[in-house]
């Protein structure tokens, strides 16, 4: 199950959710397992790209550090996020 | 015996025929709507009746409880899936088939069968040999045991055709591991392996048997485990599968299970319940049994179904094993008090 | 089954069926002033019945059921046959409510706009709601209030009012001239005694209003008002609703879509009088 | 959709020039957790409606011992204790949650036993309707 490529991580397209923006929290209605999670930075926008792109852990990094100035460059602290992002089915990993 | 001209029905055997002839319906007056709801609601039919009567006139109150009905099945079909696809998540890494069982198979595969219906626990069935594996993945994805009891753990383990049951931690909901269709105790014994062979992968990771799987399971369902709750609902599946595929070959596939008294009781009683065919010698029993049921919603025929019930365990076990399984359930019972 | 009463508490129509005579009888006198469930047909059937036959006789004990039922519900005595109606009638609804979005909260009406005051029980959702309905406020419900995912309206579902302990007598002081149930003491939840409500609250009953206000009062702190931001609003209204996750994506839209719409307001109260006035001053500034 | 919350170039954040095209976003903790997941309340409010029995063990371990963590272990191991006698009304559960006040009929570390079992039950599990009709909503 394990090989030399990495594992990549790919989100639903947008309108597979519905969100409703909640002051430093979004409520999104994941439409396919009619699941509602509350998130919180910076989970609305790995989902956000994700949803058009499947990437590497690390392609996922650089391209949040291209977008956004990262305030803890952290490549632990992404990955338990996509880990989050995973258990409650938003993202899938291959 | 009910007359289905009734206006208000005594037993499920009009709520039966309700489903097989929805039309009859329009001879229903409030008090027989009344019943009629409250059974399908019992027998955990109401979403089934609910797609059945689509579109029919009948009063706006009974429609309104009927479109929440079907609101209700949809929104339990989208969470049967999800946990499908979960499972499937959590076991693609084994690269075995995965064969999704009963309601969830049915909306999978978008049968008729799955119209509506109520949907519980997921069950799938994985080869015997990829048992472990999936445990321990599974349990790494999140799953728990339900009950962790020394015994009961033992016995499913040695015993029975599943996994002790699972539950995820997050969403709550239940998973069935099966490797068979029947326990290993019963004394018929199908075979998995040529259910797996046969079924059929919807591409999307997760199978469903074959047609004549399917009927031959619920009719092993039926007929050959448990003691006959929730039997109305699963002899509608068996009558769906049959409108949709026909019987083609189901005899055989039946034999080769070693279920085909199973399966014609089945297919009969599908003939008796939902058609015109007059129930003849035991089938009259399980007709008795299958009906019974109030426009309370109560059970009805206690005698009826503690045969039934004493059935179950009969056809479950051997007698010394079932006289030792008794034996430990009592002396739990016992050290309680 | 052997006695029998059908009745509509707001849009829900219910079917009561009891082995024994008097939980029947209670129903009837106490819901007298109520409509019977549209088209003769009840949403919901409860029954009160007895686990064995002889169990109808000797120390008679209530059993709950219905449509939906919970396995650990524990029987009643029959003196407390009504409080055993009352639960099983809010169980069908706490369990199988598919057309609203179940908010548990009392709520009252004024001028078409509604307040909900939602909490743990022992907040004083009931007491509060009955005080408010004896100034001039219009009584909507004291446990459930029903949001309409298509409208965003709150129906009302103004059932028997459930007084606890001190309760009765403050509710009775506000409402002197109000029929009550029989006093059942020593229930699991303390003395309970059931109030009908308000001859208007009942002739208004099918009239929903557009939610105003959200309120999340505490009993038993000094006064104090505080917003409550909307994501801890919104989950715990998740969890003040029984169907929140049942609904699916309408649920979603109904609650995001009021929590955005209305302010949501903390208040503590010390005594029932400053909490009347504490929300009576909120809806005035609004 | 706010899943769509690329940088905001209109959005000036604090002094910097630079940052002020970019917005700053934090990964948070390895610990943290930026996804909570919304759960059926269930009978959260039929536990306002309900009067509801916890049995210690459930049903389908009667029998079996406690231990001081919760845990259902053989009968007769040391240290553990039998299963209680009666079933908790869902009320004097509450009460113990709420108050610390032992359970009926228990000393203080039998208690706590049963309370660390309560707080174990799972969905399946006899009980475990009750007891998630006790969890209210903090005020």
């Amino acid at each position: 199950m394990d090989d030399a490529a990495p594992v990549t991580f790919r989100a639903d397209p947008a309108d597979a959710r519905r969100a409703a923006p909640l002051d430093a929290f979004t409520a999104v209605y994941h439409r396919r397992s009619g699941i509602t999670h509350l998130l919180t930075e910076p989970a609305p926008q790995i989902l956000a790209i994700l949803s058009e792109h499947s990437l590497s852990l690390d392609a996922l990094l650089t391209r949040l550090s291209q977008d956004y100035d990262l305030a803890d460059p952290m490549r632990d602290a992404l990955a338990a996020r996509l880990d989050e992002l995973v258990v409650a089915g938003l993202v899938t990993a291959s | 015996m009910t007359d289905p001209v009734t206006r208000t029905p005594a037993s499920a055997r009009f709520l039966a025929r309700a489903l097989a002839d929805p039309s009859i319906v329009t001879r229903l007056d409030p008090a027989g709507w009344s019943a009629v709801l409250t059974m399908a609601r019992a027998e955990q039919l109401i979403g089934t009746l609910a797609t059945r009567l689509d579109g029919l006139p009948m009063p706006g109150a009974v429609a309104a409880i009927l479109a929440d009905a079907r609101a209700a099945a949809e929104q339990g079909r989208r969470a049967a899936l999800w946990e499908a696809e979960m499972a499937r998540r959590a076991l693609a890494p084994l690269g075995c088939p995965v064969v999704v069982l009963k309601g969830t198979a049915f909306v999978a595969a978008g049968l008729m069968a799955g119209q509506g219906r109520s949907i519980g626990d997921l069950d799938i069935l994985v080869p015997r040999g990829a048992l472990d594996a999936a445990e321990t993945a599974l349990l790494a994805a999140g799953w728990e045991w339900v009950k962790p009891d020394p015994y009961d753990d033992a016995y499913y383990r040695r015993w029975m055709h599943e996994l002790p049951p699972l539950i995820h931690r997050e969403r709550d909901r239940m998973i069935d591991v099966h490797h068979s269709i029947l326990p290993l105790t019963a004394r018929i014994t199908p075979d998995p392996v040529a259910l797996i062979a046969d079924s059929v992968p919807l591409g999307n990771g997760l199978s469903v048997l074959s047609p004549n799987g399917m009927i031959v399971h619920a009719a092993a369902h039926l007929f050959a485990d448990g003691d006959l709750a929730g039997g109305l609902r699963n002899l509608w599946d068996v009558r769906c599968l049959i409108a949709e595929f026909g019987t083609q070959g189901l005899a055989d596939d039946a034999d080769r299970h070693g279920l085909r008294i199973e399966v014609e009781r089945a297919v009969r009683l599908v003939e008796c319940l939902f058609g015109e065919r007059p129930a003849t010698g035991i089938d009259r029993l399980f007709v008795r049994r299958m009906t019974a049921r109030d426009g309370w919603g109560r059970p009805t025929r206690p005698a009826t179904r503690l045969a039934f019930y004493i059935r179950s365990h009969w056809l479950r076990m051997p007698p010394a094993m079932l006289a030792r399984h008794l034996w430990a359930k009592w002396r739990k019972a016992r050290a309680r008090v | 089954m052997r006695h029998a009463v059908s009745l509509r508490i707001g849009p829900i129509g219910f079917r009561i069926g009891s082995d024994w005579r008097a939980p029947i009888d209670q129903l009837r006198s106490l819901y007298r002033d109520y409509p019977q469930p549209y088209d003769e047909v009840a949403d919901y059937t409860v029954r009160l019945f007895a686990r064995r036959r002889w169990r109808r006789w000797i120390r008679p004990s209530v059993e709950i059921g219905g449509d939906y039922m919970l396995p650990e519900a524990a029987p009643l005595p029959l003196r407390q046959g009504l409080l055993a109606a009352e639960m099983a009638m809010n169980l069908q609804m706490a369990l199988g409510a598919r057309r609203y979005l179940l908010l548990h909260a009392s709520a009252v009406e004024r001028d078409g706009r509604a307040v909900l005051m939602t909490g743990i029980s022992g907040a004083g959702k009931s007491t509060l709601a009955t005080l408010l309905a004896a100034r001039g406020w219009r009584f909507m419900g004291d446990e459930f209030a029903l949001l309409d995912p298509q409208t965003g309206l709150v129906h009302a579902f103004p059932r028997l009012i459930s007084l606890k302990n001190e309760a009765i007598a403050a509710a009775q002081a506000a409402w002197p001239t109000a029929r009550m149930g029989p006093l059942l003491a020593s229930t699991p939840k303390g003395d309970i005694r059931h109030m009908v409500p308000d001859a208007r609250a009942i002739a208004a009953m099918d009239v929903p209003a557009t939610p105003a206000l959200l309120l999340f009062p505490r009993y038993g702190f000094a006064a104090a008002v505080r917003s409550v931001p909307p994501a801890e609003a919104f989950v715990r209204m998740t969890q003040a609703s029984t169907n929140y996750v049942a609904l699916g994506e309408p649920g979603f839209a109904a609650l995001t879509g009021l929590i955005a719409g209305i302010p949501s307001i903390a208040i503590d109260y010390p005594d029932s009088d400053s909490a009347v006035a504490q929300v009576e001053a909120l809806c005035a500034a609004r | 959709m706010s899943d769509d919350t690329r940088p905001d170039d209109d959005q000036p954040i604090g002094a910097d020039p630079v940052a002020s095209r970019r917005r700053v976003l934090a990964l948070g903790a390895v610990g943290a957790a930026a996804v909570v997941s919304i759960r059926p309340a269930l009978a959260q409010t039929a536990g306002s409606v309900l009067n509801c029995d916890i049995p210690v063990p459930d049903p389908g371990r009667a029998g079996s011992f406690i231990d001081a963590q919760g845990k259902v272990v053989p009968s007769g191991t040391k240290g553990a204790f039998p299963g209680a006698t009666r079933p908790f009304k869902g009320e004097e559960v509450k009460r113990t949650l709420a108050t610390g006040a032992q359970l009926p009929g228990t000393d203080a570390e039998r208690s706590r036993a049963y309370v660390n079992y309560i707080r174990r039950l799972q969905r399946g599990q006899g009980g475990f309707t009750c007891f998630a009709s006790l969890q209210m909503p903090r005020g």
